[in-house]
């Protein structure tokens, strides 16, 4: 799959609704992803970020309204063709655990039938963005520390070189020292192969140094989404001011 | 570790393979029956044959029936009995006409073994002296003599009515049961009476058979029988016992089966020695369940193997395939609980119409035994895997079919050995019942046993079962130490 | 649902309870026998005793055995065979002495049923009024009379030869198969045979008893015996059938059983109801299946379900106080094994030497068998337990027993719950065989069927079984359904 | 129990060595928690933190050296009896599946029989402190987003009172104003019934905030540990160095 990288969107949400258990989440949501940009959600907990990224990857239904990938609209069916050129790195982390490090990361190369060789080298090239050592990759999730766990699950998701990347709080095990390392990482890949990414965060320094976007989430409702500098220059509501004035 | 498991088992199951080369042989249930089958099996193991034997298969029919369906290869029948009771013949025809009817139900008819096993009548050895009567004609002189004929006899329509009518035979004889008749004999109450011509009583009771010169009891020649489409070898052997057993040959070892109380396997190793047929074997007596220890063995792991292979080939997949679907796991659950409850020897029993006696129906039987703790543990450990990893699996874009290969079902592998475990074991135990239905294996001494009273042998099934269940449990907790790692492993193994 | 759980359950067991106070009928293994054990249950069941019966035990030292051991309350055995085969007394003592004899034994003769069985001379009535013959030492005066005597009377010491020397009997009798004596009485070869006064053929054949005058033969009254400590309203519900029959009476009523094929239940209800002892049921006849069908179903229930509860409170807690010590689990599970591994019936076969016939051995076997899925999917389900829940279990302080009572169990819970259910298919499957030592239950249908050749009677038993294991199922889906949130349980439920 | 407040270390850890698979991680490691003050470790991923909270909690054994816990050394055993006065909120959240949020915080209340009334109180008020309400009280642990089951955690640590609190990450996925509230509720219940707290963080700035003292480590060693202000004024190596500078 390639982004087409003309278009404006690569993600489109239109007009979604969703319940859980009869209380409402999401009403008539809009949102869009712009393409080969970096867009950081922030908002308290609990107001529906994870739950956004699990309706983009198709892991929760809508109850209504469309969903766009790359200009095309999905149904439930077509989403699963997506999920591979889709990373997502989910919350809980989430590796398997009969699988070492190494083959929780490869594992999807492998069902692509990559040549072991690139396969390696992919590997070798990710863990040493991630500060992640041989020895870390070769043991099982329960001997992992919570950030090596976490890196190697960010590595998970970027193994295909995935164009739309969905990171759901990714980095908050990682030490600041490290973070910042990825952060480059991040921030020069967007120059030379600019990927789609939605991250979620409560680092609102991140959230700056990292992205082109913010959106800002409140009680399932987006009450800014726009360029960092002007989330940061005007702010749209009180709780946005809040979150810029005390946590950058 | 994996390498030599997958020798063992194909070691195991080789044996197998060449089951499908061995000569079955079969006999009906009695003791002239066993004692000729056991004669065949040890000529033509001595002639280099694989020989299983199912002796004791029952009445005529049953036994001609597995000879015509192959579950036995060879046994030996009477011709009157073939032409009378098999083919529905009127009369007994000559031998060509008998091959010929024979032939068309794909059966063969091999040359006879020597003797007629037919009705006579008997008379003391003395009073034939005395009277000088050596056949049934020469009774029309002696109209005083007390005829005791059994109650059978009388009865049949070819019995004692028709003899008198075609010889002449001036007598009223008196109703006499015919385990009670030669003693009578002895004491002079009656001087003539019914008999087998191979009845091991005659000669030990002094008595003449009296020759049927007039031909009316039909002939009931031993010839063995095999299917048209026999092993030459197996023929040529097979021929080899023709004519070596005469009317009192046969008296003489039924004698030693009934009064000195030998084996089937001893009278016919003694009888084919003293014919030279065979060597004398220098190891110990045949009947040892030591020596047959290894065969019961290899019988029962076979049994249990194929029947677990075949319930795990089935059921985990069948589990995969509905688990999704609550509805079909249901009936699932539902129909493998069915087979489970229909209890073991019924279930024997209804098999035997199905898909006759033996090795099949066996491990049918087992199989359908063990699918239910395979699939119950199957599903419930697809059915409880953890959420997030479910999640992660959809969402990392793994299709339905690697999700289960690659995360849903190695996650499920501890769940679903323990429910291998079980079915294994609960296999070994229940195989000892197949020996009801001659599939041999453990149960084979055990129901021997039971039925003797005795309970060393009973001990030569049960120790052993008892043993290849503890070497069941290590074999699969090898098993399991070679395919999950050693953190989802339950840390038995 | 739990509370209508608890309420059916108990309601399942309560028949239990009042088991305890069941009369249970025996009888020895013979037409006699049973017809009088079927005599005695009906009049206790009219008498308003919950009645059960376990008729047909087998020889004497069983059955008399089972009275003493409380595995049965009542049966009809004959004093002479009390005096001589049990007591070991050498003559047969007056009915005082013998009920003091007895009395050592815990045993309590009640009174005679009305008659003798013994050994009889009987002779054709038409002789008899001929010669004027009436008596035994009548005999003496007519030495040209045949007798025709059993081989078995002939080789009694207390047979033929003590009998002609106390009369003085001057006949050279011959031996002769009772089952023909009659017919050759009727053919007028023999004059006199020796029968038992209640043979139900000497009605039919017309012949007279001739009277013992001198009391040789020992008195074979027929007498119900209970335990010292029964019932007074059981012993006088018993006394009530005192005298009632006489020799005649009891021939005719063999004779109806033997010749006119009428079953035990429905001869003995002729005789209560005509005898006035009971009323007549206006209800089919008491044989019928359907009629049975919920007995079998009840006392099945009973045997799975008191099985399946002692291997839960056995195997589970067994299972959690070892899991932790790897060599103490491999023990647990390889003994499970080994219990497995002993087939149903020679488990069966060997409980009886320990614990008699009947429930409690069927319960212990089925304990025995369902214990190995319980024990294995309880050891592995907490064995593979999530290492996280573990680690925060006892970092916050749990003691062992809250860490199992309030996470590790509820997590394994599930597998345990698969384990239990299918222990539980297996023990209805298992159940079936308990019939083999009259615990009852489905099986009853079944083995009765499997042995008249009778499929609508193995049906009886085998589609219950089938629809109660489906029952089980729902069951526990509904048990599941109470105790296993939703997003635990198996999907399933 | 109390914790003597007189005493210097509520908890101290005395040459502590342990290895994982033959990989020293601590050696000689000499460690002390201040009574009833907060202390932060920061460091990098996988340099030992969560093992030393498991050490001091005795879910993991040394295999060398003394722990004294209120100046008591303790043998394995008797850190079972510890254990339900040190509140441990671990890394992983390992909320129970089979109870909703509210049983998972008073599981620990009931088994030490706290009559209902208090129990509902005391639920109550941690739930409001932490921004919970009956809704999410009574979800079920994977009905909840990630904050929300990081908060229960934490409330399921405090709810017994214990004098001594070990947290690891605890606040990682909380948003960043609900989290300032936490931080308040932390300060202001110093004051007025002070606790030995030891919080694991990559925030350098919720360190600064939220402790008395920081304690830095690096590859299983701690590098320097002392008052908050002196770690800002007088970082003791270059690495603390920089998480200073570029983090606060
Ligand atoms: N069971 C184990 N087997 C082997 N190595 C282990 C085991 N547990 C932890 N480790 C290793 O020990 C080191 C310290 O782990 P620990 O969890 O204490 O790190 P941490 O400081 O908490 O890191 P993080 O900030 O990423 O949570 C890590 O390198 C980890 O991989
Ligand atoms: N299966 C479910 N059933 C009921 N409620 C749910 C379910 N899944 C999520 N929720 C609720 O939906 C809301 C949004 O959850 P979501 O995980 O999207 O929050 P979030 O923004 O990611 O929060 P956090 O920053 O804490 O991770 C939360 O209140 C959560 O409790
Ligand atoms: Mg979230
Ligand atoms: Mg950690």
């Amino acid at each position: 799959m390639q982004v087409d990288s003309t278009l404006k969107a690569a993600v489109e949400l239109r007009n979604i609704s969703l319940s859980f258990d009869n209380q409402p989440l999401f009403k008539n949501l809009y949102f869009e992803l712009p393409t080969e940009k970096i867009t950081a959600i922030v908002g308290a907990s609990g107001c529906g970020k994870s739950t956004l990224l699990k309706l983009i990857n198709g892991l929760v239904l809508p109850d209504d309204g469309e969903i766009h990938i790359c200009g095309q609209q999905v149904s439930h069916s077509d989403q699963a063709d997506w999920r591979r050129h889709m990373g997502y790195a989910v919350q809980q982390i989430g590796l398997f655990p009969h699988l070492n490090a190494a083959d929780n990361v490869i594992l999807l190369a492998q069902l692509e039938q990559w040549s072991s060789l690139s396969i390696q080298e992919r590997l070798d090239y990710l863990a040493d963005k991630m500060g992640l050592d041989q020895a870390i990759l070769s043991r099982f999730p329960h001997e992992l520390s919570g950030g090596q766990a976490q890196r190697v699950g960010l590595c998970r998701a970027m193994m295909l070189k995935p164009p739309i990347l969905l990171l759901d709080e990714a980095f908050s095990a990682v030490d600041p020292i490290t973070r910042m390392d990825i952060y480059q990482y991040f921030l020069r890949l967007q120059e030379t192969e600019p990927r789609t990414v939605l991250l979620i965060t409560h680092d609102m320094r991140e959230a700056v140094k990292l992205s082109d976007y913010i959106a800002v989430m409140q009680q399932g409702e987006i009450v800014q989404f726009a360029p960092v500098e002007q989330v940061v220059s005007q702010p749209a509501t009180d709780y946005v001011a809040r979150l810029v004035k005390e946590h950058i | 570790m994996n390498r030599w498991l997958i020798v063992f088992i194909v070691g195991l199951l080789l044996p197998l393979q060449s089951l499908a080369k061995t000569v079955v042989v079969g006999s009906k249930a009695f003791n002239e029956g066993y004692l000729l089958g056991e004669i065949i099996a040890q000529k033509l193991t001595h002639d280099g044959f694989n020989v299983e034997r199912k002796l004791g298969l029952g009445k005529t029919i049953i036994t001609y029936e597995a000879l015509k369906q192959g579950e036995i290869d060879v046994y030996v029948e009477y011709t009157g009995t073939l032409a009378q009771a098999i083919l529905k013949l009127e009369n007994t025809p000559s031998p060509s006409t008998l091959q010929q009817h024979a032939k068309q139900e794909g059966i063969k008819i091999l040359p006879r073994l020597g003797f007629n096993n037919t009705y006579a009548l008997v008379i003391s050895e003395q009073m034939a002296k005395k009277n000088n009567i050596s056949k049934i004609s020469d009774l029309v002189n002696y109209p005083d003599l007390n005829l005791g004929i059994s109650h059978e006899f009388l009865k049949r329509k070819d019995g004692w009515q028709p003899l008198a009518a075609a010889y002449g035979l001036p007598y009223q004889p008196v109703g006499i049961e015919h385990s009670l008749a030669y003693q009578a004999i002895a004491n002079k109450q009656i001087a003539i009476t019914d008999a087998y011509t191979t009845d091991g009583d005659i000669a030990r009771y002094h008595l003449r058979i009296l020759k049927d010169d007039k031909n009316f009891f039909p002939r009931y020649d031993a010839v063995p029988l095999v299917r048209t489409d026999a092993d030459p070898a197996l023929i040529k052997s097979l021929q080899g016992l023709a004519n070596h057993i005469d009317e009192a040959k046969m008296q003489q070892l039924n004698s030693q089966v009934v009064n000195d109380d030998q084996s089937f396997a001893e009278v016919a190793e003694q009888f084919l020695t003293g014919e030279a047929l065979i060597q004398k074997s220098n190891t110990q007596g045949l009947n040892s369940p030591w020596q047959s220890l290894p065969r019961y063995i290899i019988e029962h792991l076979q049994l249990t193997i194929v029947a677990l292979i075949c319930s795990c080939v089935v059921g985990i997949p069948l589990s995969i395939a509905v688990y999704r679907r609550p509805q079909a796991s249901r009936m699932l659950v539902y129909c493998t609980g069915l087979l489970q409850t229909i209890p073991s020897i019924a279930l024997l029993a209804l098999m035997i119409p199905l898909l006759g006696i033996g090795w099949v129906p066996a491990v049918v039987a087992l199989f359908l035994y063990s699918l239910l703790p395979i699939v119950r543990n199957t599903l419930t450990a697809l059915l409880t895997l953890d959420p997030v990893m479910q999640q992660v699996a959809v969402g990392m874009g793994l299709t339905p079919r690697e999700q289960l290969r690659h995360v849903y079902i190695p996650l499920a592998v501890p769940m679903i050995f323990s429910g291998i475990r079980t079915a294994a074991i609960i296999n070994i135990g229940t195989a000892t019942l197949a020996a009801f239905i001659g599939a041999g294996g453990l149960g084979e001494p055990i129901v021997m046993g039971l039925s003797l009273n005795d309970t060393t042998l009973v001990l030569f099934g049960a120790i052993p079962a008892a043993l290849l269940a503890i070497l069941t449990e290590w074999l699969f907790e090898g098993v399991e130490r070679r395919f999950i790692p050693a953190h989802l492993r339950n840390t038995l193994g």
